[in-house]
């Protein structure tokens, strides 16, 4: 097939844990056509062995996110005109994640950190309790609610260079969701969510490059959240006297 | 943007910290020296004379110009860091802090400009 | 980084700002009107101000200096907890040092 | 050719459960609370845990009554009539009264936050078809709320996690009678692994993706209900697929077709229209685009049949009328979805199509979960009878989470009485690792032709309205495409993370369970809630109400009906206290 205006060139990233290289393909392009479709589409016509991840198709499940151009992207989400450059489109696993396969990358090490910084609920009413009374217009409520369409799905802890240079940082998303607990009414050790997020790979880390907030697909704003948590940290050291 | 930077590091905020870093690694360098010339004083006023003058030679004027450049550089950009992670954040600090990285960069190029 | 390097870096940047507008003040007002070791020294020797600034600055800018380079070495060189100890402690102690004996050349009598 | 490597690694569990959707996750939760001390819990999914599935693709929310008028009376009589009288009672009950714990134990145990009232109280709003506001939601997007923190309680315990993990198959006792464990493929290597487990939860979750237009998340594909058939459990309701009257419709060539626009659009008064730009759904019911899911699906379709312009496939929905400005508002994500495929929601129109959104179908189970081998549970979307012919908005999520609990439940309790594990039929093992296999051992042929095939011919022959000489012919054409499909081998040169490998077995699922499908709506001759036979539009007599049961026996499948046991309710009564309004909810300009 040649190259012409009805087809575009992707190199896809093809390899494993061991190292890899880019190969080249030729996919017909189309209207409404995602990164995902395009991934899609040499699987199903090029190349049955291409490897990729995805499940909702929607921008729900933070399954699918790559390296778009050299740029972390929901690739369901992302409609090729936007990222098409010189009519060649360059897809990669997720940066800062281990590879597994071709373009899949391991999450886990994404979510043992979303662990590690007090990432869950730690419950102080039951089942049998009444749900708390919580006025919408709460400004701590506010502040816990911006955070809620977190997707997980490491698109900002792959932008952040901080990530990538220091191996401990609990990253953007991780601490995001630790500030959406701190300012979570229902919440009630406090200190032990600030505890989590000042330990050596805490939140005292980020340089504020802000590459998580400008990629967050959904409009998140972890660097936000983060100085959220400077700030109380800070705050909270102060308030006992050391 | 700038062409040929890795994509994900293409905006005001990763140059801001990318400066930031290198204004202060400079300036870590550049400390100790400074210090040395400093102390001079004590034992030998007249090398530093000698110092200082050799300091009107335009490289090296240029060169002490520009650590008077990198130290209001990461001043700014400190100030900028110390604002958006210590104070409150309003709803427009996104778009805030990127103008403020914009706006350190240009301060300080002026500066230079000045001074030179 | 932990809280407390934090805490120490951000404080320490925080007691420079004024600092280093003073310092640069100076800077600018001295190469306007011509720089000498003499004129230098006549206006900080034996100035109590002086010296309470710059002893200030040089304490300030050695933890600041200390903690940032670890920082850097930490990401750029990966070297581990031990190693980045001694470059914080190693080049704080000597900025101190060195600084301390900058200021009085500078402002003693 | 290659040489099959047919190593396998063994190991044991005493709780294994199957998936991580709301079902999967609460089993887990669940079970780990009810359970002796040091009980080993497994959980292994097709995806990443909680990444997968339709529980987080939740948009609109969970029904349970909270009060303020409404009752768990009240819930229960409209999850009866929304099912049109075949739900299993005691199911339903069970869903209704459970659901009200279940929301508690999301906002104060697991930590969800469900949007708020002015008055600081939880908000529920009404889906089609219910009589009370009921359905409480976190915005437009109650799944990742409930998923997300469920996800986080699960990795934050010492429960063994087995990710990329596929079922292939249940593994019985030699005697038949009890479950030994499950068949894996491990994806990301590509080898088999066999779980022994004292009691296994599947909640694998249905979804219909052998339809053209389709819901459900790609890692659905039946897996679970072709598993049980293939162990000979009965399942029920199989003719019973719920169709989502508005899916995006974009290209053949892009998954993003199919996907949900959502419910609110119509509730919030936008309009329906056909290609001449006319409004039609007065012509099919006279609450217009307000009527239930199934109403405005046919109504849709039998307009698209009308419609024989090549070009223009679905209907439109149109919101500009309301206002662009407002409608981006309201409808954020909606009209941003949209928009990232081409779409302009706010100020022009979007092609619509009824897309398959929910299988109401599934292994028969009693009100505990329990099947009829011992040490298997089933629950959530993989088990029938709560919602009969029809499931409420509202009531999937709801289902899930409650009966996923109610399994967790009682594994924990009934292992006490487990004290060994069982050994597995290894002729089972065998042969399902045979099945797995034998794409590799063919020709290598396209595979994703064959899955739209199959999709095109449910679509025509066994979709949104059916005939006996639809479906008949649906028939064959499926027996056409399980011919083809196993002629149509798999490059098996690496099987790690083998995706196209994964596409045969999961069209092989689809095979299996849309000829059970078909057979199912062949034996219904009345139209009831999904099901709708245009040669026989009539519901039948309700008190005459009989469900289908579908069984694997040998080879052949037998469809036979099963009288539903009105042990609550019979139709035509109610249990309402006298004097209870019909409805509460008004009619919302
Ligand atoms: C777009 C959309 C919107 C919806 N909106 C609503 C709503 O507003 N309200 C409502 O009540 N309901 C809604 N539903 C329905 C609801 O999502 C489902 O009823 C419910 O979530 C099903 O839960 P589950 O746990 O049974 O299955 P799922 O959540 O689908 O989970 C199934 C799990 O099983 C795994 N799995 C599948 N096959 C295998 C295998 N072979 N081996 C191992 N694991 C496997 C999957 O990967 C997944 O993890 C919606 C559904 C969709 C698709
Ligand atoms: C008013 C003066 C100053 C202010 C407000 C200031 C502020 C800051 C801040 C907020 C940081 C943290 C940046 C981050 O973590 O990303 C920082 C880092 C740093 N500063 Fe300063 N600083 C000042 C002066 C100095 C001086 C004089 C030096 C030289 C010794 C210096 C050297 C450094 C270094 C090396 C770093 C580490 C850079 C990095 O981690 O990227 N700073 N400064
Ligand atoms: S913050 Fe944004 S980018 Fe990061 S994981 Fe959440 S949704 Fe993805
Ligand atoms: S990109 Fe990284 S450095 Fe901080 S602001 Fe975001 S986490
Ligand atoms: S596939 Fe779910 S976010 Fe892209």
């Amino acid at each position: 097939m040649a190259n012409t205006n009805d087809t575009m060139t992707v190199k896809v990233w093809r390899g494993d844990k061991n190292g890899g290289a880019y190969q080249q393909f030729v996919v017909p392009r189309q209207d409404n056509q995602t990164v995902l479709d395009v991934v899609s589409w040499i699987q199903q016509n090029q190349d049955p062995n291409l490897s990729y991840r995805f499940a909702c198709r929607v921008g729900m499940c933070g399954s699918c996110a790559m390296m778009v151009n050299g740029t972390p992207r929901w690739t369901c989400r992302t409609h090729v005109n936007k990222v098409l450059d010189a009519n060649t489109l360059v897809v990669a696993p997720l940066r800062n994640l281990p590879p597994i396969k071709d373009l899949v990358a391991d999450m886990d090490p994404f979510f043992d950190k979303w662990i590690d910084a007090g990432g869950h609920h730690d419950p102080s009413a039951s089942r049998y309790d009444a749900m708390p009374q919580i006025a919408p217009d709460d400004a701590q409520r506010a502040v816990a609610n911006e955070s809620i369409e977190c997707i997980n799905c490491a698109v900002c802890y792959a932008a952040c260079d901080t990530v990538a240079h220091n191996e401990n940082y609990l990253g953007p998303a991780a601490l995001q969701r630790a500030w959406t607990l701190y300012n979570d009414e229902k919440v009630n050790d406090t200190d032990a969510v600030l505890a989590a997020v000042s330990g050596k790979g805490g939140c005292h880390n980020c340089h504020s490059q802000g590459s998580c907030s400008l990629y967050c697909p959904n409009e998140l704003n972890p660097m936000r959240a983060i100085a959220g948590l400077k700030a109380a940290t800070i705050k909270h050291q102060l308030k006992r006297g050391r | 943007m700038i062409k040929g930077i890795k994509g994900h590091r293409n905006h005001p905020l990763w140059y801001a910290y990318a400066l930031h870093r290198v204004s202060g690694l400079a300036l870590v360098l550049f400390l100790p020296l400074h210090f040395y010339v400093l102390s001079l004083a004590l034992t030998q006023p007249q090398r530093l004379d000698a110092f200082l003058h050799w300091t009107e030679i335009p490289a090296v004027k240029f060169a002490e110009m520009g650590l008077v450049f990198l130290l209001s550089v990461h001043l700014l950009g400190g100030i900028r860091l110390l604002v958006l992670e210590l104070l409150p954040w309003s709803p427009r600090q996104k778009t805030w802090a990127a103008v403020a990285a914009g706006g350190a960069l240009f301060v300080s190029g002026a500066f230079l400009l000045n001074a030179v | 980084m932990n809280i407390r390097l934090y805490m120490a870096q951000r404080l320490s940047a925080i007691i420079m700002i004024p600092l280093v507008f003073g310092h640069l003040g100076v800077m600018i007002y001295a190469i306007q009107g011509g720089l000498s070791a003499g004129e230098i020294l006549s206006r900080t020797q034996g100035s109590v101000f002086w010296f309470m600034f710059y002893g200030l600055f040089v304490i300030a800018v050695s933890v600041h200096g200390a903690i940032g380079l670890r920082t850097i070495m930490s990401e750029l060189l990966r070297w581990n907890d031990i190693a980045l100890d001694a470059i914080m402690w190693g080049f704080g102690l000597l900025s101190i040092f060195m600084g301390a004996r900058a200021v009085s050349a500078v402002t003693w009598l | 050719m290659m040489t099959v490597r047919a190593n396998i690694q063994r190991h044991d569990t005493d709780i294994l459960v199957l998936g991580t959707g709301g079902a999967g996750l609460f089993g887990a939760l669940h079970a780990l609370q009810s359970a002796p001390l040091n009980t080993k819990v497994t959980i292994a999914v097709k995806g990443l845990i909680g990444k997968c599935g339709c529980t987080r693709m939740v948009q609109g929310g969970y029904n349970v009554a909270l009060g303020n008028g409404d009752s768990v009376e009240r819930h229960f009589m409209d999850t009866i009539n929304g099912g049109k009288w075949l739900p299993n009672q005691d199911m339903a009950w069970r869903l209704c009264t459970e659901a009200v714990t279940r929301i508690h134990e999301l906002e104060n145990e697991i930590g969800c936050f469900f949007d708020r009232n002015p008055d600081g109280s939880v908000h529920q709003k009404a889906f089609a078809g219910q009589t009370a506001d009921r359905t409480v939601h976190k915005g437009d997007l109650t799944g990742i709320e409930i998923i997300s923190r469920l996800m986080e309680q699960v990795l934050a315990r010492p429960v063994e996690k087995l990710q990329e993990h596929r079922a292939i198959g249940l593994i019985p006792t030699p005697d038949g009678t009890a479950l030994s464990g499950v068949l894996f493929i491990d994806m990301r290597t590509g080898e088999f692994h066999f779980v022994r487990a004292k009691a296994v939860l599947m909640a694998t979750g249905g979804g219909p993706t052998m339809y053209k237009y389709h819901t459900p998340s790609g890692d659905k594909t039946m897996d679970g209900l072709a598993m049980a058939m293939r162990l000979g459990l009965p399942l029920r309701d199989m003719e019973m697929v719920q169709f989502h009257p508005t899916g995006l419709l974009a290209g053949d060539h892009t998954r993003m077709t199919g996907t949900v626009l959502e419910e609110g659009l119509r509730g919030a008064g936008g309009h329906l229209v056909n290609h001449q730009g006319n409004r039609f759904m007065f012509d099919y019911s006279d609450r217009g685009e307000r009527a239930t899911r199934d109403v405005v699906s046919r109504g849709i379709y039998a307009e698209m049949r009308k419609n024989n312009n090549p070009d223009q496939v679905g209907m439109f929905i149109s919101m500009a009328h309301l206002g662009p400005e407002n409608v981006r508002k309201k409808f954020a994500g909606m009209v941003k979805r949209c928009a990232d495929s081409g779409f302009d929601l706010a100020g022009g129109q979007v092609e619509v199509v009824p897309t398959a959104h929910y299988f109401m179908g599934g292994v028969v189970v009693d009100p505990e979960t329990r099947t009829s081998i011992e040490g298997l549970y089933v629950a959530g979307e993989d088990a029938g009878g709560a919602h009969g012919s029809n499931r409420l908005g509202g009531n999937g999520v709801a289902n899930s989470t409650v009966f996923g609990g109610i399994a967790g439940d009682n594994m924990g309790l009934d292992i006490r009485k487990m004290r060994a594990h069982r050994d597995p039929d290894e002729t089972v093992i065998a042969a399902e690792m045979e099945r797995a296999l034998y794409p590799l051992s063919k020709p290598v042929g396209n595979l994703h032709q064959l899955r739209k095939n199959l999709q095109n011919i449910m679509w025509d022959d066994v979709g949104v309205m059916r005939t006996k000489t639809g479906l008949e012919r649906g028939l064959g054409r499926i027996a056409d495409i399980r011919a083809q499909l196993y002629e149509t081998g798999v490059d098996g040169g690496n099987l790690a993370y083998n995706l196209t490998w994964h596409d045969w077995m999961n069209l092989a699922s689809l095979v299996d369970v849309s000829d059970v499908i078909c057979r199912a709506a062949l034996a219904r001759e009345n139209s009831r809630g999904a099901h709708f036979r245009e040669d026989f539009p009539e519901p039948g007599n309700l008190d005459d109400s009989y469900f289908t049961v579908a069984r694997q026996v040998g080879d052949a499948i037998e469809v036979t009906q099963e009288d539903v046991q009105f042990t609550i309710v019979r139709p035509g009564e109610t249990i309402l206290p006298e004097g209870e309004p019909e409805t509460l909810v008004g009619e919302h300009a």
